[in-house]
């Protein structure tokens, strides 16, 4: 890790800070009934997509699940395009047909939001097998959870990732918990990274909670992965700090659990870094909390005045081609 | 007594893992969660984790397991979240369970009963709210049932756990919360039979799971429009009762169909195709089906309630089977 | 000139993988082994290892990395060897490729191309010898297409390529071997019509894929009993080419479906609703399915053909439909 | 491995002289139109189930793939209910509806016969659990290639297996080609028996062409599950000589590569050795194959004579229970 300049203190709070009071404004709108469905928050997680997006180039691919708020914002997704898809506006990212579960951006290459827990594994390879077959030099980075580790399509992905040596990065968000199913109530390996030996795949373990370190394991991957040395496995230890989804009572955790993982909220932890080593003030941290609440404030009163996607363009796109029938 | 779908639910559960020790239940989230639905919550407390066992995400895995544990004389209760992941053990319910007893010359029966959480309209969008009972309704070797009514979520697990066959109870999520009476002493019910839920003589409304609500409230309107519609609830959807269906018919003349499915290939065209074979001559009009819209599921309420059957859309079907085009 | 369907197919490939450099195969043993029915022998040499690409078997995985493939701008073909094993890939298909598009508000197409081989009668026994047509075919945002005859075989798939959606494509096995006259010139073929392959007054034969040889030689049986019939190929599954169905149903007022699938929730079940829906008035006879029998296809021989459709089932079926039941 | 004595050396060669006079019979009945179907021969992978299946006691279960009459032979199904099985009559063991690749037989726990690569594990690991629920201290032998290992649903069932530490044996044979792709080509890591590190189960690999070290390795295998200690995967590296099926053309292996592990063929080493360490004599072998010739003469002989089932016997035990319609 290099030294913290002032600019990149800036922009890696920034975007912790975003994605924080982001999902806190969902919380809240969830409650407003404003926002409907299923709401996975990512509250605890945010050095993650906050350590690895800024990585990324324009050109790369990201590959999400349907806990993808943090990736989505960090991404360049708008708040206000966010916020209008989860309030189900025409003017959301997918029309508002996605909500929260759902969010896509073609021109910035972002590729959901899918739900089906593991399923778009292997879209990444595909997106991966693409680049491989074109000769670009691009990245597909592809998120998941420990859950989805358990899951066959995991296990085809990977071995197909490194048979083929493709350019994606895996990138294994592990808030040690399924739903409410503990790690080692789902693994019989708990170790995650040591799966990857299995499919002769690199793989390196980072600590998720904080966004420095996070940043220069996404860097190490990354530089091995545009090498054309194949696809990489990282596992970010992490946690979620709040319930598995909105309808979630969370009677599974331990509180004292959850006590020792808050003592390591990403924010806390870096911004008390930051401004101990000078690289950002109180006030710094005061104007962009401010900054971020202006731009919360206008993605909210954005989705609110929005209109919904009229009922007669509900068939609209189904298929692209035009059909008989 | 005063209670609910899920309460209901959790009542056979109890029942069942109280009565027969080969009874266990296994899926995602079962046990420390209580349920996807919170169906079983409380059961690991009373239970024990052996019986009430949490999965990992591996639904080929379980319900496989689920169908090896039947092999090996267990009776296994085997919760596969949501149908939206039922795809993921598609070939372990059709290549294993619904074939190996016909393919092994009748010697190894699957005596495996598998839930799952069906159906729309909670906003879940597209990956979240399929209704794939149809399809496998249209596999041999599988009985197929929807529990619609407190009774038959209360009734209808134990008989499904005696059944010699793999059988696929769907349980359509917006029912959990239905509320209502059930007798103190309900117990198992049959799996074979439809059952007319409101007599009628001027048009049959077939229905099943989540949908006989909106089918009802549909017949209280039409009743006020002066149209006297027959509501049959078929709770097995295979085999099918067709005696029922061909009943209803032949009485009203008129058939409208409502399916939570994709109008295309759903079991609404299949009921529609037999009063076709079996009573041709019976109907007055052409029958009609109230489906879900052939598009993936939106998740913007107005959007998905577009795309649903509602209970205006079946007035509207009934009344003009009834009265004719137009 | 003379060739055969499996020829006709892999030409299709052969100028596919010429014309367009963004098109590959892959699946399992499409290369080395030349694939499963030797529809690419030959083709790794002609296109090398990167355009026909052998997969490990992991069919949701490259089911899967085929729309990934596609979204990345390429145009994949992908072979799953068999529809028996498309079950693993099921989730892929539907939760995926069907649904991306609408999902994402319009925004990603996947102009992915699926082909399986599908169907019974090779004494496979239960596990090998499904038809799932109609299943994928219930599914709004795919395509499904089934050949029949040797120029949809050779034309369908330059047509599938240009197509921005996903298209599946299902070849009954049984027709590799076919035989016939293909056109020097033959190309490109639409995938929204169905096509009369026989006219007839008497009674409308409606049918796709494997099943139409079948159905054309039963029309010439009852040609000898004096019943004219006229013989629909769908050739499209989804959509369905519902003005050519009613059309045909309008001119011979009678109607048998032939369809290789088990008869419950069968496409044959969805014609007949439809043609009830659209043409109530034209029918003066109830329609008949010819299908599977509802079992486990099974190894023996006579058994097995038992359990299909066969052309003595369909001249029985359509005599009963033109003269009445007996 | 313990020195072999005579009655050892008679049922080990006994065992695979018979499934490879009884894959020999097939592929002539096949060419006679006498089989039909898929055909998938166990020729020069016979030491698997030779040295595996005596070590399994009858209350132990069986789980196979579609090339499984070598499993079935062994495990005790008679030669005339596979012939018969294969001819499609109904004294086979599964009344002629499965043939070739679904034999099963409920009293000797022999559960298939299963066409769909790698979908049988999961029911091994259903019948595991069984055991383990009951308190049952049975083992469950899972037999799959090395094709079977590229899918999901093995890692789910390796998996699932030693979470819950189920009586599982998996064994990998591995005879190095998945149809016509050679291991190389379908698994990014080539040595199996590594994979099952990833699911923290214990491991070994052995020469699947030499019977007693399949045996002793099968046997240290059983002790292993028997005691409790979990599933435990053994790798088997062993060789086709036939092609796939009697569809494949069988273009894609090397000549030499086939010349060179002919050279290992498990009957001509197995009776070489026993020969020399005076266990059996020439004699024996010739009285062997007559028994064994005689065995197949009368198991074809029975399979020709015997009836098909009746047409009208098409829907008997669709399901088992009574249903309505
Ligand atoms: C195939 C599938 N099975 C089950 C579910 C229901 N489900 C949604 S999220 C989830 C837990 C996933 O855990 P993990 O992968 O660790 O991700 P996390 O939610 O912890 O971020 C489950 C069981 C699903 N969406 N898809
Ligand atoms: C799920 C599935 N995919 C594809 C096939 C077709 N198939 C049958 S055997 C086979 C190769 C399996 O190889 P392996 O597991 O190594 O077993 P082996 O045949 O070598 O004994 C394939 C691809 C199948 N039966 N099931
Ligand atoms: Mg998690
Ligand atoms: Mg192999």
């Amino acid at each position: 890790m290099t030294a913290l300049d002032r600019e990149s203190a800036r922009r890696f709070l920034r975007d912790l800070v975003r994605v924080r009071r982001f999902e806190e404004r969902c919380a809240e709108l969830y409650s407003a009934g404003k926002i409907r469905g299923f709401l996975h928050l990512y509250i605890g997680e945010e050095a993650v997509s906050a350590g690895v997006m800024p990585r990324l180039l324009p050109t790369d691919a990201v590959v999400s699940t349907y806990r993808e708020h943090g990736h989505a914002l960090v991404r360049g997704l708008s708040a206000r395009s966010l916020m209008a898809e989860m309030f189900g506006k025409k003017a959301g990212c997918c029309r508002g047909r996605g909500g929260s579960m759902h969010l896509f951006d073609a021109s910035l290459r972002f590729y959901g939001g899918n739900a089906i827990v593991a399923g778009h594994l292997p879209l990444a390879v595909g997106l991966g097998l693409a680049d491989a077959y074109t000769g670009k030099r691009r990245v597909t980075a592809c998120f998941f959870g420990d859950g989805a580790v358990a899951e066959g399509e995991f296990h085809e992905a990977m071995n197909l990732a490194s048979l083929w040596r493709l350019p994606v990065l895996f990138i294994c968000e592990n808030n040690l918990y399924a739903m409410g199913t503990a790690l080692a109530r789902h693994q019989a390996m708990t170790d995650l990274a040591k799966k990857a030996e299995g499919y002769a795949m690199t793989a390196a373990v980072a600590d998720g909670m904080d966004v420095e370190v996070v940043a220069a394991a996404a860097d190490r991957a990354l530089t091995f992965v545009r090498e054309g040395l194949g696809p990489y496995f990282l596992e970010l230890k992490t946690y979620r700090f709040r319930a598995h989804s909105m309808f979630d009572p969370g009677l599974y955790r331990p509180k004292d659990e959850v006590a020792l993982w808050e003592l390591k909220d990403p924010l806390a932890i870096f911004s008390a870094r930051a401004k101990a080593v000078g690289a950002l003030t109180d006030a710094d941290l005061v104007e962009l909390e401010r900054e971020v609440k202006a731009e919360l404030d206008d993605a909210v009163a954005f989705a609110e005045a929005a209109p919904v996607e009229p009922v007669e363009e509900l068939g609209w796109r189904v298929t692209l081609g035009e059909r008989a029938s | 007594m005063k209670t609910t779908y899920r309460e209901a639910l959790k009542q056979a559960h109890r029942e069942a893992l109280k009565k027969d020790p080969r009874v266990f239940l296994m899926g995602e989230d079962v046990g420390r969660y209580g349920g996807a639905y919170a169906v079983s919550l409380g059961l690991l407390e009373e239970f024990g984790p052996e019986r009430v066992r949490d999965t990992p995400l591996s639904e080929a895995g379980f319900v496989g397991a689920g169908i090896g544990a039947a092999l090996g004389g267990l009776r296994p209760i085997v919760e596969v979240m949501t149908v939206n992941f039922s795809l993921l053990a598609a070939d372990q319910l059709i290549n294993s369970a619904a074939l190996l007893l016909h393919m092994s010359g009748g010697q190894l029966n699957v005596p495996l009963v598998v839930r799952m959480a069906t159906g729309a309209g909670r906003q879940l969008a597209a990956q979240h709210s399929h209704s794939f009972e149809n399809f496998f309704a249209s596999v041999p070797g599988l009985r197929v049932v929807a529990p619609a009514t407190l009774e038959d979520a209360r009734g209808m697990l134990w008989t499904a756990l005696l059944d010699p066959d793999p059988v696929l109870l769907f349980e359509n999520a917006l029912l959990y919360n239905l509320e209502g009476e059930l007798a103190d002493d309900a117990g198992p019910v049959d799996l074979d039979t439809a059952r007319v839920r409101r007599p009628g003589k001027d048009v049959s409304l077939v229905t099943y799971g989540g949908s006989l609500g909106k089918t009802l409230k549909a017949a209280e309107d039409l009743a006020k429009q002066g149209i006297d519609a027959e509501v049959l609830d078929l709770r097995s959807l295979r085999p099918l009762d067709d005696a029922a269906i061909v009943a209803t018919v032949t009485k009203t003349h008129r058939l409208v169909v409502v399916d939570e499915a994709w109008k295309s290939g759903s079991l609404a065209g299949e009921i529609i195709a037999r009063v076709m074979e079996k009573a041709f001559f019976e109907l007055d009009a052409a029958p009609a089906r109230v489906c879900t819209e052939e598009v993936p599921i939106p998740y913007a309420r107005a959007q998905e309630l577009a795309a649903l059957p509602s209970v205006e859309k079946i007035v509207a079907a009934a009344g003009r089977v009834v009265r004719g085009h137009g």
